[in-house]
Formats: structure tokens, sequence, C-alpha cells
């Protein structure tokens, strides 16, 4: 799944899940976000990492 | 008669729930029917929202009148033409709800006077007032029919005119000399705030330790000392037992610190909270889930029937206007195609007293509860300039922000405005900004914004305008 | 004597710009030095925003005061105390300007009460009131001397006392029968707002085609009209050529429409601008750039000279209070060690008139200008519950959206309160936030808020309360 982008070409994520994913060490380019207009959520970064292969 | 493919959509209620969802139905392409059994506007524009900040708007005027010298305009305050505040309150009312009719209209909505009750799983009986029956079938059914005030079980409540709700509290004959307001919510405490400066020597009765359980305990304190420096009378953990004529007045007796006291008050207002109006609905017949009449639904504001959702007061849960319409909005549209969840994590709750209150998402002793690492940014509103010219600088900013990430949890504002800076505050948690988002937001000068900026900057211990400790 | 380790830095100037970046730099570890040769606050509490903002702040009362009829509320207007209102103004000027004094001490900031001037790059010479001169040396400088009112080359202006600029018409000995004010920016609108309502009778002048050339055309125009049926003279392509005395008043020869008109006003504001207040600085002498006294910076804030930055209305482009201070937290970060950016992009304009107007980002005209393809989301507030009650409705906002992506690329606000709801939405602008997030956004009932989100429904032409074309 491709990210949405912002008009100024930057992936459309929320400020916590930018950091959430840094955090986690979570690639938020390839996840799909769920917030409003597709923007990349907290949840999505958790739920990201959840599934991603240990 | 269905037109060739269009859903046909039934709204049961005409308030900011039904209304909304109506016009969003229609938006969305839907034949859409509203049945309302009284007036279109519902609580919220015939006896709830409106008529209180119209009457609280007077109220607040009159307060202002009378510290207008020491802002150097001289007047003199000849007193209340209480039959023209009520006209003012009905004119502003009857205005918006000929506003929501002419709103049917442009969106081709249908709208029905009865009372709807539930025949089968998609077919709605509607009784006209003339006792007319008529039953109509739908594709989709959106329940939004409301509460209506809870009448508590305290002796001497339902015998005494004197004890009113608060849509007697809003038509009162005259102001009265004093009042006696059963309850510490939200309802019960705009209504002390607005009676309270018409003059009326007011007491709050509370049950529970504190005042308007939702909101900030910190600043709730702060606001219950500015209502007491009024002369507003509070009791909390203090139980009414029973009420009784006394005279022209009415006596209540009230346990509080383990002895009754007896008080004694002209009128007498029972704000104990509210329960959904469902019983005309039939819901048990058709097996529309709920508990006691609250109706129970998903994050789609679907029922357990298919094709029924239902928003609003009538759930049950967070009973304020703005909730129902965002309920509204999301069940027309699941209802008409799309698939969209609601989500309350923005919902602000305001409290219109003096100055205004106002917060939005966790509250400090709600992050507490969820065990969540916090961190608080505070700011007190005397250092802000704008405050300072119209309120004296009476107030506080409270941010509540996540220790890890940083993020908006919360925010808490007592002070001038405070309903409309709620704004900022509402779209930093739904945006899941952080508080150097905040922070990198030029906010303007001089406005009460700043102080919003400048307590985001006090949880980072960097705010400007007062020592960092 | 220089602390072990400790960074030194001079500020030049104590307005909102250089007390600012003062705290800032102290916070940071910095040993600082404030010069100041006339007030702490600068323009801004002594004679700018707050004064401005207190003598409104009373002109509304009053207006309120003459409203309150209809609103149940008996007040008889006895007149204006105008010492008080003098004395109110300085009252709120004066607790301002001790709470920054305040402010110093508790941040350790050395305050010095004298004329700044470059003796090196790198050395101050500080010029006291008794004449003493001394030179200090410092590791950072950041210039903060603001601005001052233009004088324009309008033959009769310097030789007639009747004509003043901002600070004289804050501090007039009673309120004029008539005022001639000469430029239609923020600065004359506000004063033309707040002494039209105290009942002079006010003619405004301006060269340009438009009032207020950075706000929204359109609700400008509205703006306009409003002053207008409020008995406020405005004439715009109109030049002033002359002023001459005529009796006890002054006579304006004014250029409108080809013609040449005589108006006769007892008072004349000049508002034409405001000119950087750097000459004492001897900036060429020790080589820092600048155009006509205009500084010039880079991003971080720096001057083209090293360890020299410089901010606020000393630049001689946005000449606004939070942009100085914003740039100056900016240059003290980088001056102490940090690389950080001054973004313009959220920054607010507000000007204080009836109703409030405030914009952030684009305006039509400029999206247009820079060819970005946009589209326009309206919302009259006559359909916004609260400002039908707080002003009768009067107002309207309107958001400018990218067409592409649907950011939030401007939005404008004419309405009670646009002061503080332009924070929202200098927050959406600042996190590149689209409609979408403004609608997933739930905006309390009743509030102007409601309104914000509405706008933003309107873009997508999906607004509840108004038919959508
Ligand atoms: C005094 C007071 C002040 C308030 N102030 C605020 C405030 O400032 N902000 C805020 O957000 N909230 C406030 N509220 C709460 C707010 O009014 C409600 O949350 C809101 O009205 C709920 O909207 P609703 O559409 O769910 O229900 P309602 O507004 O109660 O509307 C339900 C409608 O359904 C109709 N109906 C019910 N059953 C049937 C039937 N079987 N057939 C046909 N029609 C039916 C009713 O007649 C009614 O018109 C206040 C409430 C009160 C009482
Ligand atoms: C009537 C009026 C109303 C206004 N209203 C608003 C408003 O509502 N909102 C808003 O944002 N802006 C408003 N402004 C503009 C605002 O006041 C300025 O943008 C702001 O004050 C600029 O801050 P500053 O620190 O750059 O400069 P200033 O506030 O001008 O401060 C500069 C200081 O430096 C001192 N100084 C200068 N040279 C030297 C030297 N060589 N040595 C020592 N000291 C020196 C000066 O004495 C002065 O105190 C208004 C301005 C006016 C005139």
């Amino acid at each position: 799944a491709a990210p949405i982008v912002t008009a100024n070409g930057r992936i459309k994520i929320s400020p916590l899940a930018r950091k959430t994913a840094a955090k986690m060490g979570v690639d938020y380019s390839s996840v799909k976000g769920s917030g409003p207009a597709g923007r990349i959520v907290q949840k999505d970064i958790l739920a990201a990492a959840q599934n991603a292969p240990v | 008669p269905k037109k060739e493919g269009k859903t046909t959509v039934a709204i049961i209620g005409g308030g900011p729930g039904g209304y909304v969802a109506a016009i969003r139905a229609a938006q969305l392409g839907g034949e859409v029917t509203l049945i309302e059994k009284n007036k279109l506007g519902g609580t919220c524009l015939n006896v709830g929202c409106i008529p209180t900040k119209v009457l609280l708007h007077s109220a607040e005027a009159l307060a202002e009148a009378k510290e207008m010298a020491q802002l150097g305009i001289n007047v003199e305050v000849k007193g209340i033409d209480w039959s023209k505040v009520q006209a003012k309150k009905s004119a502003v009312t009857n205005q918006l709800v000929s506003g929501v009719s002419g709103l049917m209209k442009a969106n081709k909505i249908k709208v029905i006077e009865g009372v709807a009750s539930f025949a089968s799983k998609d077919t709605l009986t509607v009784t006209k007032k003339d006792g007319s029956k008529e039953n109509l079938t739908f594709d989709k059914i959106i329940i939004a029919a409301g509460s209506v005030p809870a009448v508590p079980p305290i002796p001497g409540v339902k015998e005494n005119a004197s004890c009113v709700d608060s849509t007697g509290a809003l038509s009162f004959e005259a102001v009265p000399k004093s009042l006696l307001v059963i309850g510490g919510g939200v309802i019960g405490i705009e209504l002390a705030t607005a009676y309270s400066r018409f003059g009326t020597e007011v007491t709050v009765v509370e049950a529970m330790s504190k005042l308007l359980p939702m909101m900030d305990g910190e600043l709730t304190a702060q606001l219950r000392k500015m209502m007491e420096a009024r002369g507003i009378k509070i009791m909390t953990d203090a139980k009414v037992q029973s009420v009784e004529a006394s005279g022209t007045a009415t006596k209540v007796n009230v346990e509080v610190g383990g002895k009754v006291e007896a008080f004694t008050a002209e009128k007498v207002l029972v704000a104990v909270g509210r329960r959904t109006d469902t019983e005309a609905l039939n819901l048990d017949a058709v097996g529309i889930a709920n508990d006691r009449g609250r109706i129970s639904v998903n994050d789609k504001m679907e029922t357990n029937v298919a094709n029924v959702y239902a928003i609003g007061d009538c759930l049950g849960k967070v009973m304020l206007a703005h909730v129902a319409s965002a309920q509204g909005e999301i069940a027309a549209e699941n209802a008409l195609g799309e698939d969209v969840l609601y989500d309350g994590a923005t919902n602000p709750s305001c409290v219109y007293t003096d100055p205004e209150f106002a917060g939005v998402g966790l509250t400090e002793e709600k992050a507490k509860e969820l065990g969540i690492g916090f961190k608080v940014g505070k700011f007190p509103l005397m250092a802000n300039g704008k405050a300072l010219i119209m309120n004296g600088g009476v107030g506080m900013i409270k941010f509540i922000i996540g220790e890890e990430y940083k993020e908006v949890l919360g925010v808490h504002i007592l002070g001038p405005r405070a309903t409309d800076l709620i704004g900022e505050c509402a779209l930093a948690v739904g945006m899941e900004a952080t508080v150097e988002d905040i922070i990198a937001t030029i906010h303007a000068h001089p406005t009460v914004t700043e102080a919003v900026r400048e307590a985001a900057l006090a949880a980072e211990k960097r705010a400007i305008h007062i020592p960092n400790k």
C-alpha cells in the first residue's frame, strides 16, 4: 500500500505517528493511513509494527 | 412512492442529531423523510443549548454594564426587562428553528409531524396530531429521538410546582429571588451562572464530590471559587433528601457532612441528568438492542438490527449537540453506502460560565486513571495581555502532554473565549499534534491564543511570560 | 565580567522582539544584557498593540451599552469619562511593562538604560541618559530596534499641531469632535473604529484602491460597508495633497476622482506607515547590510556580519509584534548554538475592528497571483447560532483550499472572536492540514468555531447549515 502525499510531496503522516515510527523502527513509506484523507496516524504504525516480520 | 434507484431514509427526531443526519443523507442522494413529534431543532434549539446561551448573553451584558465605570464608560443600570429577555430568547430560537425548516426544504427533505414507532424492522407507524396513523417502509432508518429531563425519586419534587426542570427554568415568569439548583452538572452550573448574574440568590447542591464531572479537576476547583466569590453557595457531597412546601417558598432538606440541613428557596431547579426519550419507539418489540432505553450502537452508528442506526442523546452516553450532529453525519454516510467510523477523540466539552470553561482530550485525572505517562504545562491568563484587558486576566490554560512522544493528550481552558479557543486544541488532538507543532505555530498578538502557545511552552519549561519552575 | 563558558548576548531594544529574545537567550544559558533607550515593552506595550486594544475595549463597551435594551438590559448611557479611559490604558500598560521588568529579573537579564550604537562588529557604545558612554563587547548581538511612525512629505503635516501620529492619537486630551485619518492600514482603521464608537465623526483617506492591503479583498469590502453604515466616511484612491490650519480646525485637501476636495476636521491622524528606528545604530560604519535602514537578514535572522542578528520591525518587512517575538526566539536559539529557521507561513494578521477581522495563509488574490489552483469555501455567520446571539450573525468565514491536495492554503474571518478563531486556522496551515482534517474535528456547539468547520465543508460543497451551490 502506498501512503498519500501532501502538497509539498511529503508523506501524509501525523507528528505522533512519525515519532512512533522512528522509535519502533517502522518504515512508514509503505503504510496505508487510516486518518482523515489517508493520513497515517499512530494506530497504523502500531498495527504495522505488530504485523512486521520479526 | 420510491424514486427509481434512490435509497429511502427515515430519520426519527429533528434535533441536531436528526436534522443534520437528514441533510447529510439528502446530500448523498437519499430520499429522506424526517419525523418529528414536537419542534424541529429538538432539545438544542428549543429548550437546550441555544435558549440557555441567550439568557447567559443577557446576563453577561448586565454583568458587563455593572463593570463599565472602570473602563471610563458611565452607565446607570436601570434594571432587567425580563419580558424582553424572554422575547429575545424566543426570537433567536424561532429564527434558528425556521432556518432548519428552510434547510429541510432546500434539501428536499419531507418533514412529517408525528410520533414514530417501529411496526417492524423496516416499517414505522407514524401517529399524527389528529390521532391518524400511517405505516411507512424505508430502506434505512436513523433513530435520533434524543432525551428529556430525568425526574429523580426525591420525595416532594413531583408534588411541588416550584420544582422545575431546565425547560421550566428557561421560562420563569420573573427572575426568582432565590433558586436552589439540584445537580452541579453543565446545565445546573450554566443556569446558576445566569440567574446569579440576574440577581437571584443561588445555591447549588451536588451529590458527588466535584462539580462538572467531565472537566479538569484543578480548573473546576478554580471555577468553583470564582462562583463562590460572586455569591453562589455551592455544596458538594450533599444529597437532597426531600422537598416540601414552606409557605410561598420551598424547603429543601439536604444531607451534608452527616447532618440534614434545610434550605429555603423560591424556585428549585432539578438538573440531575437526562433520560433517553425512546419509550414510544417500541424498540424491544422489533429487537433493537438497548440498555433500559439507551440504544446500543457500534462505531458505524449501526444498531444490532440491519439498516437501523441510532445517534445522539438517545444512546444515553455523551449528551452533547455537536456529538449528536457528528454521529448524524456518520450514520447518514454509512446508510448511503460509505464506510466511516465515529471517532469522539476530538470532542470538546464546553461550559458557558464566567469565564468560559472548555476542555478536549484527556484530563489529568483521566490520564492518571489510564496509566498514561504525561506532563503538564500551565499558563495563568494574568500574564496574557488580551485576557488582562478583557476580564482582568482571570483564568488558566493547561496542557496534558504525552511523556514519551509529547503528543497533545488534552487541553483545558478556563478563561475568556475558552469555548472558541478549544477549536485549535481539538484540531491538535485530532491531527495527533505534538507540543512542538503548537509551539512552531505563530500565535497573534494580542490574543488569548498566545496563552495556548505559552501553556504548551510551559510543558517544555520554556514559557516566555512566566518564570519556569 | 564574563562568566566561565557563558555566551554573552546583547539585545538592542526591549520591545516584543527584544525582550522575548532576551528571555529565550537566558533560558538557553546565555549571559544576557538588554539595552533600551526608552521603555521596556517597546512600541507594542507602550504606544502600540496594547493601548489601542484598551481604547477599543472601552469603545466596544460603550457600543454594547447602547445595544443592551434589545437584550432586556435597561441601561442609561451617561457618557464617557475620558480621563478614566486614559487611566485604564495607563494601568494596563504599566502592569504589563512592570511584568516585563519582572521577567528580566527572573531570567537574570541585565537591563541597561541607554542608546546603543555599534563601535565595532562586536562592541556597542551605550550612551546613558546622563551623557556618559560605555563600551561593551559581546559574543552575540541581536538588534531589535523596532520602528517609529513615518512622517509623509505632505505639506503642512509637520507645521500643524492638530496633525498627530498614532502615539498622539492614543492620548488625545479629549475625544475629538471630528478626526480625519490619513492611511487605511491596520493602525488607521483600528483608531477610526475606536473614535467612531466614542462619537467622533471620522473620515478615512487611503491612497490605494483598497483598505488593509494584506487582508482578503472580499471580506475587506464587507468590513468597509459595515464601517460606512456606522457613519465612518471612507475614501480610497484618494491622495492627501496638503494640510492647512483653518480657524480652530484643520483643512485637509484631498485629490479624489480627479478633483481636489477639502475636508475639515478637529484632529488629523497621520498613519501612513512606520520606518525603522536604526539611525543611531551606526550600521553602515560596521558594514551591517541594510536597505535605507531596513536591516537585511536570512532565515536564521543572521545579518551579513557574523554573530550579529536582527529581528522584528527594524527589518522593515512584516511589522507585527508576534512576528518580532517569533523571530526573537529564533535569533536567540541560533545565537546560543541551535540551528533553526524562521518560517512565517503560520503568521496571522489581525485587525481589531467591529467585528474582528483576521486572516492566515494565502488570500484569494495572492493565490491567483501565484498561479496556485484553489477552491473557496464560504460560510456566512448569519447561519451560526453563537454569532447570531453575539452580534446578530454579522460576518463570514472563508477558506482557500488547494485544488489538488485540498490543503488549507488560507483562512479569512470577519466576525466575533475572529482574532482567536484564527488560532485553529494557523495550526492547520502549519501542520499542512487538509480540508478533511478540519472536517474530521468535532467543533463544539454553540461556538463560532462551528462556522470554521462549515466553511471547510462548504469548500467540499457539503456545508450543513447553508444550501450548497
Ligand atoms: C438546558 C440545556 C442546555 C444544553 N446546552 C448544551 C450546549 O451548550 N452544548 C451542547 O452540545 N449540548 C447542550 N445540551 C444538550 C443538547 O441539547 C443535546 O445533546 C442535543 O439536543 C441532542 O440532540 P439529539 O438530536 O440527539 O436529541 P434532541 O435534541 O433531544 O432531539 C430529539 C428530537 O426527537 C424528537 N422525538 C423523540 N422521539 C420521537 C418519536 N418517537 N417520533 C418523532 N419524534 C421524536 C423529539 O421531539 C426531539 O425533537 C443542552 C441541553 C439542555 C437541556
Ligand atoms: C498603534 C499601533 C498598534 C499596533 N497594533 C498591533 C497589533 O495589534 N498587533 C501586532 O502584532 N502589532 C501591532 N503593532 C505593531 C507592533 O507594535 C510592532 O510590530 C512591535 O512593537 C515590533 O516589535 P519590535 O520589538 O521589533 O520593535 P519595538 O516594539 O518598536 O521596540 C523597539 C525598542 O527598541 C528601542 N530602541 C531602538 N533603538 C535603540 C537603540 N539604538 N538603543 C537602545 N534601544 C533602542 C526602542 O526604544 C523600542 O523600545 C502596532 C503598532 C502601532 C504603532
